[in-house]
């Protein structure tokens, strides 16, 4: 079937999609880390000029969007993540499903109040 | 292909017998043939237990007379002496590989009531005994490097040459070509014909194939008119509704909302034994006392009284098989019931050795007659059988193996055998319908070798299956494809219960008294002075031909048969 | 009147073909199947046998869900019904796929008992309490009908993986208060196609008509796979 | 069928999940640190002067390392998943473990030399 076997969400249950999310996000993270090194790189210049004028792109509103993309992948991996864990050390197996919902939700609470806060201090 | 042992059958008595030949001897290279994968064979159906003699208490003798008394004094009682004897260390011997028999508190194995017992001594795991059975003989077999499975492998034909056995031909369903498998011995473990009927708790594939190929290569079949109904098959499918519903305490309700089994069996009303619930259930229905439904009259099986909480705990899986299989609650609503066709007692005629009238041929489970159960088997009494006397055809089959010459399939077995199935039947045109034959075939059955048989019937019965073996010369398999042809095998199929069918009908007729299942309206009462004998069938291509066998009785003479 | 849509393959190409069948209450798909093939298209190829859901032959997708067709009615369905062969396994014809591997799977982890006294000829009672044998008993429902298997993301891209049966059978081995092969069955359960291929997915549990929980299995038979394997090298 | 018994998978399955455990007290630090108070610690003198103090070198260096692990064996396990990721077992093993000690070792050499 392939890899199109990872996204097959018809007539299946939510933990598909957590399965799905879980890898897209660990990629997406994968990405970021490489990137977030290759440009920390700047800090390399030790006047500090480089990397002052990559942090003003990255901290404007233009930017905003992709941050909060971002941190919902690094949100949602590292909370599904945990129940992940714990279900491996043989914690709440019987509790498979109302953890699935509280921890979708915890996420998606967490994500949308660390937007709304990168939301203010990216200012106008 | 070549192979010191074919066994063709994987439910629990081919695969017993496979293991028990395997560990006769690492040489032999045994072939496990079978046209479903080993645990889709029919014996995982089996729910209420097996029976053996294991505790303080119970006897050899006390099983043994159990079942002769259960038999109508049909059975042959040294195969059934020899049976009980053999049963408990089969059940041992599953346990020790791993099957999760239910236990008592103190970690021995458990073991239930059963009707016809005089002894708790049905031993099961949950009720899904026969389930557990076969995944663990399958699970078992696994370890042996000389038994090679050929799963989906359709049996046709047997070859017989110089009055030995040389092998089977067999339809590899995934290419849907022809394979031979040549051995030096060949065990047939196929089961039983239930099929025949169309209200059935038999699976799908019971159509009777091993019966049927053996006859008609010659080998005779015993006391094919005996078939066993149970009480309480669900209403449309025909699943087994388990006696445990009764057990428990429910009712049976006639349309009037009466109990009436008053009438029939004052004293142990719902738990009366199953011949004689079966016959009063089929009373009320004849006499218009039934209710209508969708599907034709049926009894109401009434548990609501025993509340949701017993429902729960003690018949879980009868809940769940009724929501599941007729919609039906049984804690808000009655389950609609009606007997059902449930077991073959007659088959392939064999001595106590499994041995059969041709050389090298040997047979076990349900579709053999070994005859322990006569004229009505009882419940649990056949898992047993199988695992008991697969085990001696296993042995005895390697025995045979070690000192017999290979067999040898001639080119001309093979041109005949591919030329009938895949020219005369797969390639011809007709303009009749498999499907149609069989849902006639089912009518009659299901009318006229009902659980009440009279002359007038069955003698139409006989007529009807001779016109249906005359139309199903006529007929047409649409599917002409090779691979997974199912429609080339059902038609096969119906072919053989067309045969098997005459057997019981003229069987029956013939059968001028009513023993255990047989019961004759004409005949109602047992005649020891001229039927205590086995009925024995050839094949002819006019028809079976008759002859008897006279019962051997070794310690008990036969007496009424009362409850 | 319930419309059937059927995947169909005939080996070669692959296509959906309609039936209309009268469908009354009490009927299942396995039944209005059997009614396509008696009356309308006799050339439609399936597996089925016991009809009471414990063989295991019939799993299909049905409307998009993996189920026992046997054990499923039509009219809870709706007007339509979807029917197709199982995702994850090879097709042979119409709704019959390739399982020759998946028991191939399950006899690779040697669901067997294991037991260094095991005597043929002269079998001893084994006792094992009512306790014991529940600590393994939901594992022994496994009825082998690929469902899980189906919907496991890890056997869509893995043909060699175990997938979640074999592995419970496995562990229902391995739970067993008789056995004395777990160190051989975890070194299988620990090859790379083994435990480490799931991904607590669970679809497997989601699904399984006998609420085997084999997600439950998979994830308990990892732990003790890694803890034997990491135990027997800090002993090197 | 194969199955040889693999030592990498059970010791890379624990420490994935330890990796994960630990990352969750150590990434919510970092990001709480950089985005949640305010923009000034993205500052270059500030993110400079945070991390000549050991405490916040060791940290950096530990998440470093548990983060460049955990994102290349779960790449691995990733691969490992597909048929032709499998027929080439060791090479994905070796490529990604390869990575993460790169990935780790300039990651470091970053920190050390601002
Ligand atoms: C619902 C139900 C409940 C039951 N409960 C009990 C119980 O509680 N206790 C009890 O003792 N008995 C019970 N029985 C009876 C018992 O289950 C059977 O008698 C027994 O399982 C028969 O086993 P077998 O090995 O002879 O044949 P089967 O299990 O029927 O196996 C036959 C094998 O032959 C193969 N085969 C057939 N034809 C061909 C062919 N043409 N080519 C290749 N292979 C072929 C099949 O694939 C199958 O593998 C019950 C029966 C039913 C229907
Ligand atoms: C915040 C804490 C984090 C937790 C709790 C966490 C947890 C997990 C867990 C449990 C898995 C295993 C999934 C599996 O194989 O079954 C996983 C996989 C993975 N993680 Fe993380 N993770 C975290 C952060 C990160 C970060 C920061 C990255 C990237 C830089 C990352 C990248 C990955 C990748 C690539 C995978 C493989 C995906 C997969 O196997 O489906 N993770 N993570
Ligand atoms: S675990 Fe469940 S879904 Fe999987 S094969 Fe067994 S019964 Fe079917
Ligand atoms: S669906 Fe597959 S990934 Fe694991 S939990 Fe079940 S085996
Ligand atoms: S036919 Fe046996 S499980 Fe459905």
């Amino acid at each position: 079937m392939g890899v199109s076997g990872w996204f097959r969400f018809k007539g299946r249950s939510l933990f598909s999609w957590a399965f799905t999310f879980q890898r897209l996000t660990g990629v997406v993270l994968l990405i970021y880390l490489l990137a977030h090194l290759t440009y920390l790189s700047t800090l390399l210049d030790k006047t500090g000029a480089t990397y002052e004028s990559m942090i003003a792109i990255t901290v404007s509103r233009q930017f905003l969007v992709f941050d909060i993309l971002l941190v919902l992948c690094g949100v949602f991996h590292g909370v599904n993540g945990f129940r992940i864990i714990l279900h491996e050390f043989g914690i709440a197996y019987e509790y498979r499903k109302p953890l699935l919902a509280i921890f979708t939700v915890i996420a998606v609470v967490v994500w949308l109040y660390a937007s709304y806060i990168m939301y203010s201090l990216t200012g106008g | 292909m070549q192979h010191d042992i074919v066994i063709v059958g994987a439910g629990i008595a081919g695969m017993r017998a496979a293991i028990a030949a395997a560990e006769k001897s690492k040489r032999l290279s045994i072939a496990l043939i079978a046209k479903t994968y080993p645990i889709r064979c029919h014996s995982v159906c089996a729910e209420g237990g097996t029976a053996a003699v294991l505790r303080e208490g119970d006897s050899f003798d006390l099983h043994a007379w159990d079942t002769v008394k259960g038999s109508d004094f049909l059975a042959d009682q040294d195969a059934v002496e020899f049976f009980v004897r053999e049963c408990p260390v089969e059940i041992i011997r599953l346990e020790n590989w791993g099957c999760p028999w239910s236990r008592n508190e103190d970690g021995t194995i458990a073991q239930r009531p059963f009707g016809g017992h005089s002894f708790n001594r049905a031993t099961y795991a949950k009720d899904r005994t026969g389930f557990h059975e076969v995944h663990t003989l399958y699970e078992r077999m696994l370890m042996y490097d000389n038994i090679e499975i050929f799963p989906e492998y359709f049996i046709t034909n047997l070859a017989i040459e110089n009055g030995a056995v040389q092998g089977v031909s067999a339809i590899h369903l995934k290419t849907g070509y022809m394979e031979f498998f040549q051995a030096k011995a060949v065990i047939f473990a196929t089961g039983g014909a239930g099929r025949l009927y169309g209200f059935t708790t038999y699976s799908h594939q019971v159509t009777g194939d091993g019966l049927a190929i053996a006859y008609r290569n010659g080998i005779p079949l015993k006391d094919m008119e005996f078939f066993q109904f149970h009480p309480t098959g669900l209403i449309p499918s025909g699943i087994l509704m388990t006696e445990g519903c009764r057990g428990e305490g429910g009712y049976l309700l006639n349309k009037n909302g009466e109990r009436f089994m008053k009438r029939y069996a004052p004293e142990k009303m719902e738990v009366a034994p199953r011949d004689v619930v079966s016959r009063a259930m089929w009373t009320e229905i004849i006499e218009g006392r039934g209710f209508e439904g969708e599907y034709g009259p049926y009894i109401a099986l009434d548990l609501r009284h025993l509340g949701e909480e017993k429902i729960e705990e003690r018949l879980p899986l009868i809940r769940d098989a009724a929501i599941k299989f007729a919609g039906v609650d049984p804690v808000e609503e009655p389950i609609p019931v009606k007997p059902v066709a449930h077991y073959t007692m007659g088959g392939i005629d064999t001595n106590v050795r499994c041995e059969t009238a041709v050389k090298g041929f040997f047979a076990a489970g349900e579709c053999a007659c070994v005859s322990i159960h006569g004229a009505n088997r009882l419940g649990s009494n056949s898992t047993a059988e199988c695992l008991v006397f697969g085990r001696v055809a296993g042995e005895v089959a390697a025995e045979y193996a070690l000192n017999a010459k290979q067999g040898k399939i001639s080119a001309e077995f093979r041109q005949k055998e591919e030329k009938r199935i895949f020219d005369d039947l797969l390639g011809k045109s007709g303009d009749e319908s498999p499907y149609q034959i069989k849902r006639e075939l089912n009518e009659t059955m299901d009318s006229n070798m009902w659980i009440f048989r009279e002359e007038k019937g069955l003698k139409e019965a006989v007529k009807k299956i001779q016109e249906l073996k005359e139309r199903y010369r006529n007929v047409e398999i649409n599917d002409k494809s090779r691979g997974f042809n199912t429609d080339l095998t059902s038609a096969i199929e119906i072919g053989y219960m067309l045969d098997l069918a005459e057997v019981v009908a003229i069987g029956a007729l013939k059968r001028q008294e009513s023993r255990g299942a047989h019961y004759r309206l004409d005949y109602p009462k047992r005649d020891d002075e001229n039927w205590l004998k086995h009925t024995i069938a050839y094949y002819t291509p006019e028809g079976p031909k008759f002859d008897y066998k006279p019962v051997t009785i070794t310690k008990w003479e036969p007496v009424e048969r009362k409850y | 009147m319930v419309r059937f849509k059927i995947r169909r393959y005939d080996g070669k190409k692959s296509y959906w073909q309609s039936f209309e069948v009268p469908a009354r209450r009490g009927m299942t798909v396995l039944e209005a199947l059997y009614y396509i093939k008696e009356n309308y298209d006799s050339s439609l190829a399936f597996r089925a046998s016991c009809r009471m859901g414990i063989c295991g032959s019939c799993a299909m997708k049905i409307n998009d869900k993996p189920r026992l067709a046997c054990e499923t009615q039509v009219l809870t369905l709706g007007n339509t019904v979807k029917v197709e062969p199982l995702d994850n396994f090879k097709v042979i014809k119409d709704l019959i796929t390739e399982f020759d591997g998946f028991f191939e799977k399950h006899k690779a982890v040697k669901p067997y008992l294991i037991r260094k006294d095991d005597n043929y000829a002269e079998p001893k009672e084994l006792l094992q309490s009512p306790e014991e044998l529940n600590e393994y008993y939901v594992f022994t429902l496994c009825i082998k009908c690929g469902a899980c298997y189906s919907v496991c993301p890890a056997a869509a891209t893995l043909d060699e993986c175990l997938g979640p049966a074999a592995m419970t059978a496995a562990y229902r081995f391995c739970a067993d208060s008789r056995d004395e092969g777990q160190k051989e069955r975890y070194e299988i359960a620990s090859s790379s196609n083994g435990v480490w291929r799931c991904h607590l997915a669970m679809e497997c549990s989601e699904v399984c008509p006998k609420n085997v929980e084999p997600a439950k299995a998979v994830q308990l038979l990892r732990r003790k796979t890694a803890f034997s394997i990491l135990k027997s090298l800090l002993r090197w | 069928m194969e199955s040889t018994k693999s030592v990498m998978e059970p010791v890379a399955w624990i420490f994935q999940m330890l990796t994960g455990l630990v990352m969750i007290l150590l990434v919510t630090l970092h990001f709480y640190v950089t985005h949640m108070t305010s923009h000034e610690a993205l500052k270059y003198a500030e993110v400079a002067s945070r991390v000549a103090q050991p405490e916040f070198k060791a940290l950096y260096a530990a998440l470093l390392l548990v983060v460049s692990f955990h994102a290349f064996n779960g790449l691995r396990a990733i691969l490992l998943d597909t048929t032709a990721g499998m027929r080439k077992k060791g090479a994905v093993s070796a490529l990604t473990m390869l990575a993460f000690l790169l990935a780790f070792i300039y990651g470091l050499y970053l920190l050390f030399s601002i």
